[in-house]
C-alpha cells in the first residue's frame, strides 16, 4: 500500500493521496486514504488509531468514580454529555435518586455544552470552506461559554463536574447572571452567522447538493445527531428516549429530509435556538436544594448489564457498562457517534472533489479521540 | 424568457447576499476597538486573576508556623485514578500512646500524570491538600514536575484529629 | 491647471543636465538605468513589506484581534522580521524534485511584478517608460506568473502542489480574459494604451463617472478577474489551506518561499493600479466638469497622494474580499468566468463600442 | 411492539432460541452461533419488527466464553432488544459477518477483530482497525499482558 500508484488490472493507474495525519481540515489525527482520478474522489478509506487510548481498557481498572474522568476526554467537546451518560447509567444501576437540582443543573450544562460544540464547529466549517474570518466569531463565543464553565466547574474544556449522584460543586453565585447575559448576547449574534455564512452565495454553491446521504444509508451506517437527521432519520434521544427532565421540557426536533451538506449546516444552526429556548426555560427556575444524593463511598453496581443513551453534540452516545458486581466495570464499551458518521464518509464523498469531501467532512463535525477512544 | 430572467435574479441576488456578508465584517473592521476580545496576555499579568474555583495544581497549605494538615492516610491516593499521589508515611512509635501511628514523610505529587480532575481533594476528610489558581508550570526538565508537597521540617497542625 | 509645481519629469530632466554637462551620453545613461534599476527593486521590497504589514493588521480588525504590535512600533517592523527570518531559513530542496525547473520557478515569479512596475504611472511625470502600447505591455507580461505557478506545481514533486498548480493555472488563464476586456472597455472610451493619454483623457472627469454604465461593469468585472488573477480572495484555490496544505509552493522555504510571498503582493498591487489609472484617472484629481473653482482645490492636493489614496482604497476593498468568502470549488470558478463574466464583459464592449459612436458619455 | 409480543413473534420464526430479561433493561434474545445473519436479516427484513438501526455491536471476554452483543432498534417503531452469541471457543473465535445487513458493522467488526481477535467470516476487509498491522495480541482480552505499557491481567 505505500507505492505510490497502485497498478489496476486493467492498465488504468490508481493515484492516491494521503490527507492527513497532519492535515488543517481532519481536525485531529486522522488519515484518509484518498484514492483521485484527477480531482474526482474515488474512495476515501479512513486510517484511525493515532490516537487509541483504550479507554474502555483503562475503564476496567479504574473504580465507578474514576471513570468519569475519562470520559470527557473522549469527545472533548461535548464533555459534560459524555460524564452525564456515565453518570445516568452508574445511577440507574444503584437506582440512586438524583435531586431535582443537581438534574436541572446537568440539563443547563449540556445545552451549554451543545452550543459552546456548534459555535466552534460553524467557526472551523467556515474556516474549512476559507472564510478564516468566521472561526474567530464561532470562537468567540465558545470562549464566552468556556468563561462560564471555568467560573462553575474550574476546568474550561475537561470540566470532570459531573459526579454519581449529582454535580461535584453547587453553581457559582453569578453563573445565572453570566448565563443570562450570553444568551441575550447570543441572540444578537446568531443572525449573524447567518447573514456572514448560511446565505452566502458562494457558501450556498459549495454546500447545497454536496454529500448526499440518503435515510436508508443513514439508518444503516447508523448516522445520528444532526449529521442523521438532516437525512431524516429522526434519532434524537432527548426525544425518543428522554433522560434527566427532557420530556418535561418543549422544544423542536430538528428534522430534514434532503440529506445535503447544507442541511447538516443547517440542522445544527436551528438546533443551537432550540438549545437556546431550553436554557431559558430552565435558568430562571433552577429549583433549590442539595446539589448531590448520598452515594455510599465505594460504589458497587449489581450483577448485569446498564446501557443509557445521551445526545451529544455529535450525536448518540450510548455508554453500555457490564458489571460482575466488583468495584470496578467487568466491560465499559462507548458507543461513540463519530466513529458510526465517519463510516458513512466514503458513502458521502464518492464522486464529489476534494472540496467537496472537506466541506462534508466539516460538516460531520468529527472529533478523533471521540472516534478512536 | 424565464431563464434570462432567473440568469440575471441569481447575478444580483448574489451580489446582495456577498454584500450583506460584507457588512458583517464591515462592521467589526469600523468599531475595532470596541470588539476586540483577545486578552494580551504576558503583558496583563498584573491584572489578570482566575476565578477561585480554577484547578492549576495541587498545593498543601500550610499556616505561619510551618503546620499543615495531611495525616498521611492516604485517602488520595486512593481516589487518584492515574496514581499521581504517592505517600510515604512509616509507622513511628508514638511517645504518649505507645502504640503505632502513621506519621506523614513526603507527600510525592507528579504533577506530570495529574489531570486535574479534582477527585483527590474530595476524597481528602482532613482538607489538607487544596487546588491551586496558578497555571505557568512550564520546566525545562521533567524531573522537576515530581514535587513534594509538605515543605522541609513541616508538622502535622495538632487540633487536626484523625 | 498646470502642475508644474508637482512635476516630476522637470525635476528629472534637470538632473539628466546637469549629469550630461560632466560626462559622455553613455556614461549618464548607464548611470540612469542602475540607479532607476535599484530604485525599482527597492520599491517592490518596500511595497511587498508594507502590503504584507497591511494585510495582517486589516484581517487582525475584521477578526476582534489586534495584529501585530510586538516588534517595532505597532509592529511596523514585524514583515522586516519576518524577511530576515525567510532570508536566515535554509532554503531545502526536496530530493526527488526537478531541480532546476524547482529553483527557477520563484524567480519568473517574481520576474513578472518588476517588468510590469516599470510601466506603471504614479504620479505626474514619476513614471519609468510611458509605452504607447503600456496597457498591452502590462496585460502581457503579468501572464507569466502563470509559469511560475506551474512549474512550482510540477517540479516541487508533491501531489498537492501538482493539484494546486493545475487549478491555479486554469483559474489564472480563463479570468486573463475577462479581465483584458473589462480595460478594453475603457480603452474603446479613451481611445489609446498610452497610460499618459488615459490619464489626460480622464482630466475633465474619470471614466467612471464619465462612462457610467458600461465602465462600472467593467469595473467590477475587473475587481472580481482582478482577484481571481492574483490567486486571492475567494479564488484563492491555489493554496487552499484546508485542501491542499499550501497548495503550489508547500515544499518551498527560505528566500524562494519570500519570492512567492512578495509576487503575491506585488502582484495585488499591480492589479490595484491598473483598476486606479484606467477606471480611477491614477493621479489625476477628481474635476467635475464646470465648477472651476472645486477643480482647483482638488489641485492643491499632490497627484502623487490622489494616487495613494485610490489605490489604498481598492486595496482594502480587495482585503475586505478575502476576508469575507469562503472559497469557491475549481469548477464553480470556471463557469463563474465562462458562463458569467464572459458574456458580461463581451456585451459590455459592445455597448461602450455603440455609447462611443454615438458619444453618449459625459 | 412489547417485549411479549417480540418474544412470540420471534419464537415462531426461530424455535431454537432462548429469551432473558434480568440483569439488563432490554429483551436479550439469546442465538445460536450460526444462525444470527439469518436472525439479523428477518428481524430487519419483516415489517412487524423492522429492527434497521444497530445502534451498537460489541463483544464481552467472560473467563470461558467470548459474547458477541449486537444492540437494535427500529427506527420506525421504536422498539429494541439484544442479541447476544456465545463464542465459546477462545482460540480462534470466529462468527459470521452482519456488515451486509447493517453497514455500521463494517467498522465496529474490524475494530472488534482489532481488540478482540473476533475473526469475522466473509467480512469484505478484515483488517486491524486502530492497531498498526504488526501489533501482537488483542488489548481487550483479560489475558493480555503488555510489560511496556505496565498492562497486568
Amino acid at each position: 500500500m505505500e507505492q505510490n500508484v497502485i497498478m489496476n488490472p486493467d492498465g488504468t493507474q490508481e493515484y492516491f493521496v494521503n490527507m492527513g495525519p497532519q492535515h488543517p481540515s481532519t481536525h485531529g489525527v486522522l488519515r484518509l486514504v484518498l484514492t483521485l482520478n484527477g480531482e474526482i474522489i474515488e474512495k476515501v478509506e479512513p486510517h484511525l488509531g493515532y490516537i487509541h487510548r483504550s479507554i474502555e481498557k483503562m475503564c476496567e481498572k479504574d473504580n465507578y468514580r474514576q471513570v468519569i474522568h475519562l470520559t470527557d476526554r473522549m469527545d472533548y467537546l461535548s464533555a459534560h454529555m459524555n460524564n452525564h451518560a456515565v453518570c445516568l447509567a452508574i445511577e440507574n444501576g444503584l437506582d440512586v435518586e438524583v435531586p431535582d437540582r443537581a438534574v436541572v443543573i446537568r440539563v443547563i450544562m449540556d445545552e451549554l455544552t451543545r452550543i459552546s460544540s456548534h459555535t466552534l464547529w460553524w467557526g472551523v466549517m467556515g474556516m474549512d470552506l476559507g472564510a478564516i474570518t468566521s472561526f474567530l466569531y464561532g470562537f468567540r463565543d465558545h470562549e464566552y461559554i468556556t468563561e462560564i464553565f471555568e467560573e462553575t466547574c474550574g476546568a474550561r474544556l475537561t470540566m470532570n463536574y459531573n459526579v454519581p449522584g449529582g454535580v461535584m460543586f453547587d453553581l457559582h453565585p453569578n453563573f445565572v447572571q453570566k448565563t443570562k447575559d450570553f444568551i441575550a448576547e447570543f441572540k444578537r449574534k446568531l443572525p449573524e452567522y447567518d447573514t456572514l455564512l448560511s446565505n452566502n452565495v458562494i457558501f450556498l454553491e459549495r454546500t447545497k447538493g454536496v454529500g448526499i446521504l440518503s435515510k436508508e444509508m443513514a439508518i444503516s451506517y447508523g448516522v445520528t445527531g444532526p449529521a442523521g437527521r438532516a437525512s431524516g432519520f429522526a434519532n434524537d434521544v432527548r426525544k425518543h428516549e428522554p433522560y434527566s427532565n427532557y420530556d418535561k421540557l418543549d422544544f423542536k426536533e430538528i428534522l430534514y429530509t434532503e440529506g445535503d451538506t447544507f442541511h447538516r449546516y443547517k440542522a445544527r444552526i436551528d438546533e443551537m435556538w432550540e438549545s437556546i429556548k431550553i436554557i431559558e426555560q430552565l435558568i430562571d427556575n433552577i429549583p433549590e436544594g442539595d446539589f448531590q444524593a448520598k452515594t455510599r463511598k465505594v460504589i458497587k453496581l449489581p450483577k448485569g448489564e446498564f446501557y443509557q443513551k445521551v445526545e451529544t453534540a455529535r450525536g448518540e452516545l450510548g455508554v453500555f457498562i457490564v458489571s460482575d458486581g466488583k468495584m470496578n466495570p467487568y466491560r465499559m464499551k462507548f458507543r461513540s457517534p463519530g466513529f458510526s458518521n465517519l463510516s458513512a464518509l466514503n458513502e458521502m464523498a464518492k464522486g464529489g472533489k476534494i472540496a467537496d469531501l472537506v466541506a462534508t467532512m466539516s460538516t460531520l463535525d468529527l472529533v478523533v479521540p471521540d472516534i478512536d477512544r | 424568457m424565464s431563464s434570462i430572467i432567473n440568469y440575471f435574479k441569481t447575478v444580483f441576488g448574489g451580489l446582495k447576499t456577498l454584500v450583506q456578508g460584507m457588512g458583517v465584517t464591515g462592521y467589526y473592521f469600523r468599531n475595532a476597538r470596541k470588539e476586540i476580545i483577545t486578552q494580551q496576555y504576558p503583558d496583563n499579568k498584573s491584572t489578570l486573576r482566575m476565578y477561585d474555583r480554577f484547578r492549576g495544581v495541587v498545593i498543601m497549605p500550610h499556616d505561619e508556623n510551618n503546620m499543615h494538615r495531611c495525616t498521611g492516610c492516604s485517602a488520595c491516593e486512593i481516589a487518584c485514578p492515574n496514581g499521581s499521589i504517592e505517600i510515604l508515611a512509616p509507622r513511628v512509635l508514638d511517645p504518649e500512646t505507645g502504640r503505632k501511628k502513621k506519621v506523614i514523610d513526603k507527600h510525592v505529587y507528579h504533577y506530570s500524570m495529574c489531570t486535574l480532575c479534582n477527585l483527590c481533594i474530595l476524597a481528602c476528610p482532613t482538607d489538607a491538600i487544596v487546588m491551586d489558581q496558578t497555571f505557568e508550570h512550564a520546566v525545562y526538565d521533567r524531573s522537576l514536575l515530581t514535587q513534594v508537597l509538605n515543605r522541609p521540617g513541616s508538622k502535622l497542625n495538632p487540633e487536626v484529629k484523625e | 491647471m498646470n502642475f508644474s509645481i508637482y512635476d516630476f519629469s522637470a525635476f528629472f530632466t534637470s538632473i539628466h543636465e546637469w549629469l550630461l554637462g560632466m560626462m559622455p551620453e553613455a556614461l549618464v545613461t548607464t548611470i540612469e538605468w542602475i540607479t532607476i534599476g535599484t530604485a525599482a527593486i527597492l520599491f517592490t521590497a518596500l511595497l511587498g513589506l508594507s502590503l504584507v504589514y497591511g494585510e495582517r493588521k486589516v484581517a487582525a480588525w475584521f477578526q476582534l484581534r489586534i495584529g501585530p504590535n510586538r516588534v517595532g512600533f505597532q509592529g511596523v517592523l514585524q514583515t522586516v522580521a519576518d524577511i530576515l527570518k525567510l532570508i536566515l531559513k535554509e532554503p531545502l530542496t526536496p530530493k526527488s524534485s526537478d531541480k532546476f525547473l524547482y529553483n527557477l520557478a520563484p524567480f519568473i515569479m517574481m520576474m513578472a511584478p518588476f517588468i510590469v512596475i516599470a510601466a506603471l504611472p504614479y504620479a505626474k511625470g514619476l513614471q519609468v517608460m510611458d509605452l504607447e502600447v503600456g496597457v498591452f505591455f502590462v496585460t502581457a507580461v503579468s501572464s507569466i506568473g502563470v509559469l511560475g505557478v506551474l512549474l512550482a506545481g510540477w517540479s516541487s514533486n508533491n501531489k498537492y502542489s501538482l493539484i494546486g498548480a493545475m487549478r491555479s493555472g486554469a483559474q489564472i488563464v480563463s479570468y486573463e480574459l475577462s479581465a483584458g476586456l473589462a480595460i478594453l472597455t475603457v480603452i474603446v472610451l479613451s481611445g489609446s494604451l498610452q497610460f499618459g493619454e488615459i490619464i489626460e483623457s480622464q482630466r475633465e472627469g474619470w471614466w467612471i463617472y464619465r462612462g457610467h454604465i458600461p465602465v462600472w461593469i467593467a469595473f467590477i468585472v475587473f475587481l472580481i478577474a482582478g482577484t481571481a488573477e492574483t490567486n486571492r480572495g475567494p479564488f484563492d484555490l491555489a493554496e487552499a489551506e484546508s485542501e491542499l496544505t499550501a497548495g503550489f509552493h508547500t515544499e518551498y522555504s527560505g528566500i524562494k518561499f519570500a519570492f512567492f510571498f512578495l509576487a503575491e503582493y506585488v502582484n495585488l498591487f499591480i492589479i490595484v493600479v491598473i483598476a486606479a489609472t484606467v477606471f480611477l484617472g491614477g493621479w489625476m484629481p477628481l474635476h467635475i466638469g464646470g465648477l472651476d473653482g472645486f477643480n482647483a482645490a482638488m489641485d492643491i492636493i499632490p497627484p502623487i497622494v490622489w494616487f495613494l489614496g485610490k489605490v489604498t482604497v481598492l486595496i482594502l476593498l480587495i482585503m475586505w474580499f478575502k476576508w469575507t468568502f469562503p472559497r469557491l470549488r475549481i469548477d464553480q470558478i470556471l463557469t463563474l468566468e465562462w458562463k458569467y463574466l464572459l458574456p458580461i464583459s463581451l456585451v459590455n464592449i459592445v455597448l461602450v463600442a455603440f455609447i462611443t459612436l454615438m458619444g453618449w458619455y459625459f | 411492539m412489547t417485549n411479549e409480543e417480540l418474544i412470540k413473534t420471534i419464537s415462531d420464526w426461530f424455535p431454537n432460541v432462548e429469551f432473558t430479561e434480568e440483569g439488563s433493561q432490554f429483551l436479550n434474545v439469546i442465538v445460536p452461533k450460526d444462525s444470527i445473519l439469518e436472525v439479523a436479516q428477518k428481524l430487519k427484513a419483516e415489517v412487524s419488527t423492522s429492527l434497521d438501526y444497530m445502534f451498537s455491536l460489541t463483544c464481552v471476554d467472560w473467563p470461558d466464553h467470548f459474547q458477541m452483543i449486537y444492540h437494535l432498534k427500529s427506527s420506525e417503531i421504536g422498539h429494541m432488544l439484544v442479541l447476544k452469541v456465545k463464542l465459546e471457543d477462545k482460540e480462534n473465535p470466529e462468527v459470521e459477518t452482519l456488515c451486509n445487513t447493517f453497514k455500521t458493522a463494517d467498522f465496529h467488526e474490524r475494530e472488534v477483530y482489532d481488540l478482540f481477535g473476533v475473526k469475522f467470516l466473509n467480512h469484505p476487509d478484515l483488517r486491524r482497525l486502530f492497531l498498526t498491522d504488526d501489533w501482537v495480541g488483542h488489548p481487550l482480552r483479560k489475558d493480555y499482558v503488555d510489560e511496556i505499557n505496565i498492562v497486568s491481567s
